[in-house]
């Protein structure tokens, strides 16, 4: 703690003239006990949003909707994540080089995680275009009985579905609801998947634009060892966004 | 000192009406004897008896709290007012011992009110023996009532055997509702997408009629959703189903008719079907009926003149477009479920979703203008005050209370 | 957070006390330990297909507990919590465990519910 | 970097536009606790007025005072303004000017944004009211229940809820920026001294609520964003013809709604719990009790939502397990309450209009306590719940709890706010009219809820032994409306007539009690030694040991470092908090016209938003 209290002191008084306050009674400088809040609360955001996700998840199957599997490509979503670790790792370097006061290095790193970032909002956009463009059939399978059933089957795997369905249904109705593009609104899936990644996308184009006014500062010549916190602050809410791919990387591509 | 007095005596005053004002909440008398037809306190069925039995330790256990703490709270503020002797009191900041204390006896008390919830719990919660089921629909607003075993359909008016399970499935067909008949049972909400079940067993060896009403806001006139129970013997209930499960009666004089009837909404009737509709379905539906109702050609009246009140009513039944919304079993064409099914309206207590009582007097009222009988209704966007000629509603009021 | 003696914290410290170790090779480790995790990740999410075919609730809990080891490794240390004050982990824990006890509830609640049937579709 | 003082300039000899200029640019936290309160004053008269007109149609049966379509829109408004337009701003207000007092802060963390947080609530407020001149208001209801309020049934929709969902999340987004801002405060600009244990409860009480709002308004942030999302792009979370669970509403609704509950009320006790040791001259009895019962409840009050919820079907497990936590949070709820008596037990009492309210706020707040534990339990929730016994319980946690706690705040700190008493004899009045308004009005309500009257119904039949109570309880409402305007009456003349308080009129415990009244821009000249929890008490009866003389604030301000200690300097006057408010505003707009045009008023409304965050971070940039 007393270590704690000694650095914002020293850095109160290179760089802080003046929050306007005295030296803080956690000895935290308030703008980071802020950020890191807010952090704590954009974390239950985004926890509304998953938990919307997984709980609906069932019943988009149940609906026949599109089933995430068939139209989540791992691979590209791993790029993706490789992208943002990457990016998280530029920016501690670039937050290590503020820190030594290596201009060169600041702006290096910092463009390299713009750079970055804006690679993953490309990736996401080739994503959510692709599953735009491709299709799923709703069938409904009605037992003699009059027990209904639907199954969602990607318009790719079509072909090779049908037959199975009907050797396994033997004497039942199956009937084709037609082509329907996985979108926004045409099913749980969309909507729940769509909102979620929509979500976490802005936020990450929020971190784009937060970073560039930082490079633009470095530009500049406003940034040093002395106002490292500058670099700090978007440092910690990229970080925050690479968190929350991490879970939604788990919870939605993986599993 | 007197004014000191007056004050405490007019606060003490206030505690012993509140205070008497909650004991009747407790013994379940009515202060005013009032008549209150959905009453908690009433025990007309097993569940509501088990919940008022558990109400009542739980309320005196919080009168006994009550006077606790608020006498507490009046003789400090009578005892310790200022006077212009005090000096400084004793500066206590604290005691262990007595706050642990009044930890624990709360926690007590909070531990015999769980046991004794989960107890009655347990007991809402029973296996069902030898049920009755009854699916029951909610709408925008009023309640449908479904007998699978006697493939009855009827409204706001829903028969059970006494002294047996009854199950009801609750489903909704556009928002929430909720199923509360106090005198019963507690509520259960009907949610769509949902079904929910509610177990409840009517006591009694008469029959006897139970209010019940919509408990959860489901928009519009939520306040006029009510409903009623008739509670009879199995061997009443039993014939009342039977009955229940014939056709209606078709009037004299449109044997003729009957064979080609003008059916205008009929096309429109067809394609809606009934319980699955949802919310959408069913404004996008009933908008197309009155769409269609509208534009009904004066020509479609039948050639032939029918000769009674009643057979004239049959035909304005579907030649108004009634049938675009209104099932009735027997009646061609008449399949719609969008509203209330008529097949036996005449025999029922109550009209417009336990609002009125069904005389002929009501009836006519509500079929002159729904809107100032129950403003924002759906049957209101299809008939407004001028719609139907005196004369019409006349024959279909005839009409529809010759359905027993 | 001072007498947790890393070897990082004590190269940084004469610059940069009670702040992050501002030590390149500490974040190149920490991200190749993260891409590893990532790539296995990948792998752990065919446990449940053949030919290894484990029971999907296993495969669940080595992704859930993978994903969690990697949000703590960037939280502890690219976002240097390991070395700053505790205050700050108390702010971001207090909101995880809300969010986690919501998560978990919403969950419970839900597959609860399917297990009661009456979902009507 | 010019680090000067800039100091409030006095308002009198510059014009009205001058002035009212610098109650637009202010950032001081007093001036903008002073508009939260008026502000938030005005809606509650609003909210009122609604309530009046509901309790009106309700005084007979069958009535027609109102139409079904205006009563749903009424009671919607009312519940949405007493909640978020009128009884959070005004714990928001009084704890906007009393917090750094109490901790001896010059101001907020972040002043600029604490200006913000104002101009989106006002903005908030008036776009949410807007709704009854330029649209439709809303009408599903305060809770908003999906799927009434995403395709409103069988009949047309409008967009009265989207007036709803925009509005609360202008509101939230204040509410959540503003309780960032408490939480920085008090964590971080104690003075020197005030340790955690010495933070007087109700900054305590603040606190805890700032956390509440920051981990529970997510939740209804997401829950409404994906309900406009239902509303006007054609996704379904929440209707059920295709898929969607309206459960889902409820369970994200219920996860922000009951901590909300804690979050109206627990800054009363806290207010309560600074009015009692005043008002008998004696400490609060168990502080330690008191402080962390607030934090226990906070965190409790996460993990029982879903007993809103009994009646739904959840199943029993659920159900147990929901009525479990809820029956253990009346726990620590009532251990405050004993140790509010025990505070009050031996005292010497000092009956003045903020006691009367004290006492009858433990006297209320317990009844509207037992009701709970009662609706806590699932079986006798069966019965209770959506009647007018659950309107009866909230109105004597909320009105008896919440409304009569700011009162007493009101009484006890308007002569620190304004350097002017209210009139103790108006008080007086005013409480008794209050009090038996009260419980006319709401009392009744738990007996007709147990007869069966449903709540949320425009009109009531004949004949179900409604009438009498009902008509009582409208007259109980004319008394509290009559008691309101006593209140505006007495602020009114209390700006002329209001007798001079000194400092401190009180005899007062805590910091802010050490300043002058009204208190300088930089708030303290001279600041008591902090060495308990009650530093002004200790300087004027502390025993020699403890006694200490205020220190000068400059050197009370920096402990060590003397480059530090060049006086105090206050952030400049700014304009665009209010134009980032404005700019977040008309995107609203725009999102409500989303399909005529509104595309452009989101555009024009960002431009703004971005001239504004573009102010406001050159301005931090500069100081």
């Amino acid at each position: 703690m007393a270590q704690a209290v000694a650095h914002d002191q020293k850095e109160h008084a290179a760089g802080g003239h003046g929050h306007g306050h005295p030296p803080t009674s956690l000895g935290l400088n308030s703008r980071k006990v802020g950020l890191w809040t807010f952090i704590s609360s954009e974390a239950i955001f985004f926890t509304a949003l998953i938990s919307t996700y997984l709980v609906l998840k069932p019943r988009n199957i149940a609906l026949g909707g599109p089933e995430p599997q068939d139209f989540l490509g791992i691979t590209l979503t791993a790029i993706l994540a490789f992208i943002l670790l990457m990016s998280s790792l530029t920016m501690v370097l670039a937050l290590h080089a503020v820190e030594t006061d290596n201009v060169r290095g600041t702006r290096l790193w910092l463009g390299a995680t713009i750079l970055l970032g804006l690679m993953f909002l490309g990736g996401q956009v080739y994503e959510f275009n692709k599953l735009w463009s491709e299709g799923f059939h709703t069938i409904v399978i009605t037992e003699p009985d009059g027990k209904v059933e639907r199954i969602g089957v990607a318009e790719h795997h079509l072909e090779e579905e049908l037959p199975h369905l009907q050797a396994e249904h033997p004497n039942a109705q199956i009937q084709d609801t037609g082509r329907k593009p996985v979108t926004w609104t045409t099913s749980l899936f969309g909507s729940t998947f769509f909102t979620m990644t929509g979500f976490h996308g802005t936020h990450v184009a929020i971190g784009v634009v937060w970073l560039s006014i930082v490079l633009v500062m470095s530009l500049r010549g406003a940034i040093s060892s002395r106002n490292s916190l500058t670099v700090e602050m978007a440092g910690l809410y990229w970080h925050f966004v690479d968190l929350v791919w991490v879970a939604i990387f788990t919870l939605i591509y993986l599993i | 000192m007197p004014f000191l007095y007056k004050r405490s005596f007019r606060s003490l005053s206030l505690v012993v009406i509140v205070a008497l004002f909650l004991v009747s909440c407790g013994t379940g008398e009515n202060p005013l004897s009032i008549d209150t037809p959905l009453t908690t306190f009433a025990t007309d069925g097993y569940e509501s008896s088990q919940i008022y039995s558990l109400f009542q330790p739980i309320f005196w256990m919080a009168i006994g709290v009550f006077v606790i703490v608020e006498g507490l709270l009046i003789w400090s503020v009578i005892r310790f007012r200022r006077r212009p002797t005090d000096g400084i009191p004793v500066q206590l900041h604290g005691n262990l011992p007595i706050e642990l204390a009044w930890t624990i006896a709360p926690a007590i008390l909070v531990l015999v009110i769980a046991v004794l919830t989960f107890r009655t719990q347990a007991e809402l919660d029973r296996a069902p023996q030898n049920p009755l089921t009854v699916t029951v629909i909610g709408h925008q607003w009023w309640w449908e009532f479904q007998y699978p075993e006697g493939n009855v359909i009827t409204a706001n008016e829903l028969h059970i055997p006494a002294n047996r399970d009854v199950v009801l499935n609750l489903r909704s067909a556009d928002v929430i509702h909720s199923f509360w008949a106090p005198r019963l049972s507690g509520k259960t909400d009907l949610i769509p997408g949902h079904e929910n079940k509610l177990l409840i067993r009517p006591l009694g060896e008469q029959q006897v009629i139970v209010r019940g009403h919509c408990a959860e806001f489901c928009g519009g006139t939520h306040a006029m959703m009510a409903f009623h129970v008739v509670v009879q013997p199995q061997a009443e209930f039993d014939s009342w189903l039977a009955q229940q499960a014939a056709a209606a009666a078709t009037p004299a004089g449109v044997a003729q008719a009957a064979a080609s009837p003008p059916a205008t909404g009929a096309t429109v009737a067809a394609t809606v079907t009934g319980e699955a509709a949802t919310g959408d379905e069913v404004a996008a539906t009933t908008a197309a009926t009155v769409a269609a109702t509208a534009n009904a050609p004066e020509t479609t009246t039948p050639v032939a003149e029918p000769t009674s009140l009643e057979a004239q009513g049959y035909q304005l039944f579907a030649s108004k477009g009634c049938v675009g919304c209104h099932a009735i079993t027997g009646y061609p064409g008449a399949v719609s479920r969008v509203g209330p099914d008529l097949t036996h309206v005449g025999g029922r207590q109550h009209i417009v979703a336990g609002w009125l009582e069904n005389t002929p007097e009501n009836m006519t009222r509500w079929l002159r203008d729904p809107n100032e009988v129950k403003p924002d209704n759906v049957m209101g966007t299809a008939i407004k005050l001028g719609t139907l000629q005196d004369n019409e509603i006349a024959a279909l009021t005839a009409y529809l209370e010759s359905l027993k | 957070m001072a007498n947790q003696t890393s070897s990082q914290a004590e190269v940084a410290a004469p610059h940069h006390d009670a702040h992050a170790p501002s030590n390149v090779r500490v974040y190149i480790q920490i991200f190749v330990v993260l891409f590893v995790i990532t790539m296995v990740e990948v792998f752990a999410s065919y446990l449940d297909e053949p030919p290894i075919n484990l029971e999907t609730w296993i495969e669940i809990t080595v992704l859930v507990a993978l994903a969690a080891l990697k949000g703590l490794l960037v939280v502890m240390f690219y976002m240097h919590l390991r070395f700053d004050s505790r205050w700050f982990t108390t702010l971001f824990t207090t909101g995880i465990i809300i969010a986690t006890l919501m998560a978990i509830v919403f969950l419970l609640l839900w597959g609860y519910k399917a297990s009661l049937g009456g979902l009507v579709l | 970097m010019a680090t000067t003082a800039v100091p409030v300039p006095q308002a009198g000899e510059r014009s009205r536009w001058a002035t009212i200029w610098e109650w637009i640019t202010t950032v001081d936290h007093k001036r903008i606790g002073i508009l939260y309160i008026f502000t938030a004053i005005a809606f509650f008269v609003w909210g009122g007025i609604d309530a009046l007109l509901l309790r009106i149609q309700l005084a007979a049966p069958e009535n027609n005072f109102l139409s079904p379509q205006v009563y749903n829109e009424l009671f919607t408004m009312h519940g949405t303004t007493m909640v978020f337009m009128a009884v959070m701003p005004l714990n928001v207000g009084l704890g906007n000017f009393i917090v750094p007092l109490m901790v001896g802060a010059n101001d907020m963390a972040y002043p600029r944004l604490n200006a913000l947080s104002y101009w989106l609530f006002l903005f908030g407020g008036i776009f949410l009211s807007s709704s009854y001149i330029i649209g439709h208001p809303p009408d599903a209801g305060w809770f908003a229940y999906a799927p009434l309020s995403a395709n409103g049934g069988v009949l047309p929709k409008t967009n009265a809820m989207d007036f709803w969902v925009i509005g609360i999340n202008i509101l939230g987004v204040s509410s959540i920026l503003g309780a960032v801002n408490f939480i920085v405060t008090i964590l971080n600009l104690r003075a020197p001294g005030m340790k955690f244990n010495r933070m007087p409860l109700f900054v305590w009480a603040q606190l805890v609520v700032a956390f509440l709002i920051v981990f529970a308004f997510p939740s209804i942030t997401v829950a409404s964003i994906l309900l406009y999302f239902d509303r006007n792009f054609g996704t379904a979370f929440f209707l059920p013809e295709r898929g969607g669970d309206p459960m889902l509403w409820q369970h994200l609704f219920w996860f922000f709604g009951h901590p909300e509950v804690y979050i109206l009320i627990l800054p009363a006790f806290g207010i309560i719990s600074e009015v009692f040791p005043v008002f008998s001259r004696k400490p609060i009895f168990g502080y330690a009790f008191i402080a962390y019962s607030s934090v226990a409840i906070g965190f409790l009050g996460f993990t029982v939502w879903a007993h809103h919820m009994f009646a739904v079907g959840m199943g029993p497990i659920a159900n147990a397990a929901f009525s479990a936590t809820s029956l253990m949070i009346s726990i620590p709820t009532g251990v405050k309450i004993f140790n509010w008596l025990a505070t009050l037990w031996g005292g010497s009492l000092n009956f003045k209009t903020p006691l009367y309210y004290g006492v009858a706020f433990i006297f209320l707040f317990v009844i509207g306590g037992i009701t709970g534990v009662m609706l806590a339990i699932p079986p006798l929730d069966y019965q209770t719940t959506d009647s007018y016994f659950v309107v009866g319980h909230f109105h004597y946690v909320l009105f008896g709890g919440a409304i009569f706690g700011l009162f007493a705040g009101f009484y006890y700190w308007w002569p620190k706010m304004f350097g002017r008493m209210l009139s103790e004899r108006l008080g007086i009045w005013q409480f008794w009219l209050m009090f038996i308004g009260m419980n006319l009005t709401f009392m009744p309500m738990h007996y007709l809820g147990m007869i069966g009257q449903p709540r949320r119904t425009w009109t009531y039949e004949a004949g179900m032994g409604f009438e009498f109570w009902n008509l009582m309880e409208t007259i109980g409402a004319l008394i509290i409306a009559l008691s309101v305007a006593i209140f505006l009456l007495n602020v009114i003349l209390s700006r002329r007539n209001g007798e001079i308080p000194g400092d401190d009129p009180w005899d007062g415990h805590t910091l802010e009690w050490a300043t002058s009244s009204p208190p300088p821009a930089h708030n303290f000249d001279k600041m008591p030694v902090i060495r308990s929890r009650r530093p002004v008490w200790d300087l004027k009866y502390g025993d020699a040991q403890h006694f200490t003389e205020p220190r000068d604030v400059k050197a009370a301000g920096s402990t060590d470092e003397d480059e530090h200690s060049h006086g105090i300097h206050l952030p400049p006057p700014s304009f665009y908090p209010i134009i980032l408010a404005f700019g977040l505003t008309v995107a609203g707009y725009g999102l409500l016209y989303i399909y005529s045009g509104g595309v452009w008023g989101i555009v024009i409304g960002l431009s703004i938003m971005w001239v504004g965050i573009a102010g406001l971070a050159s301005e931090a940039a500069r100081d």
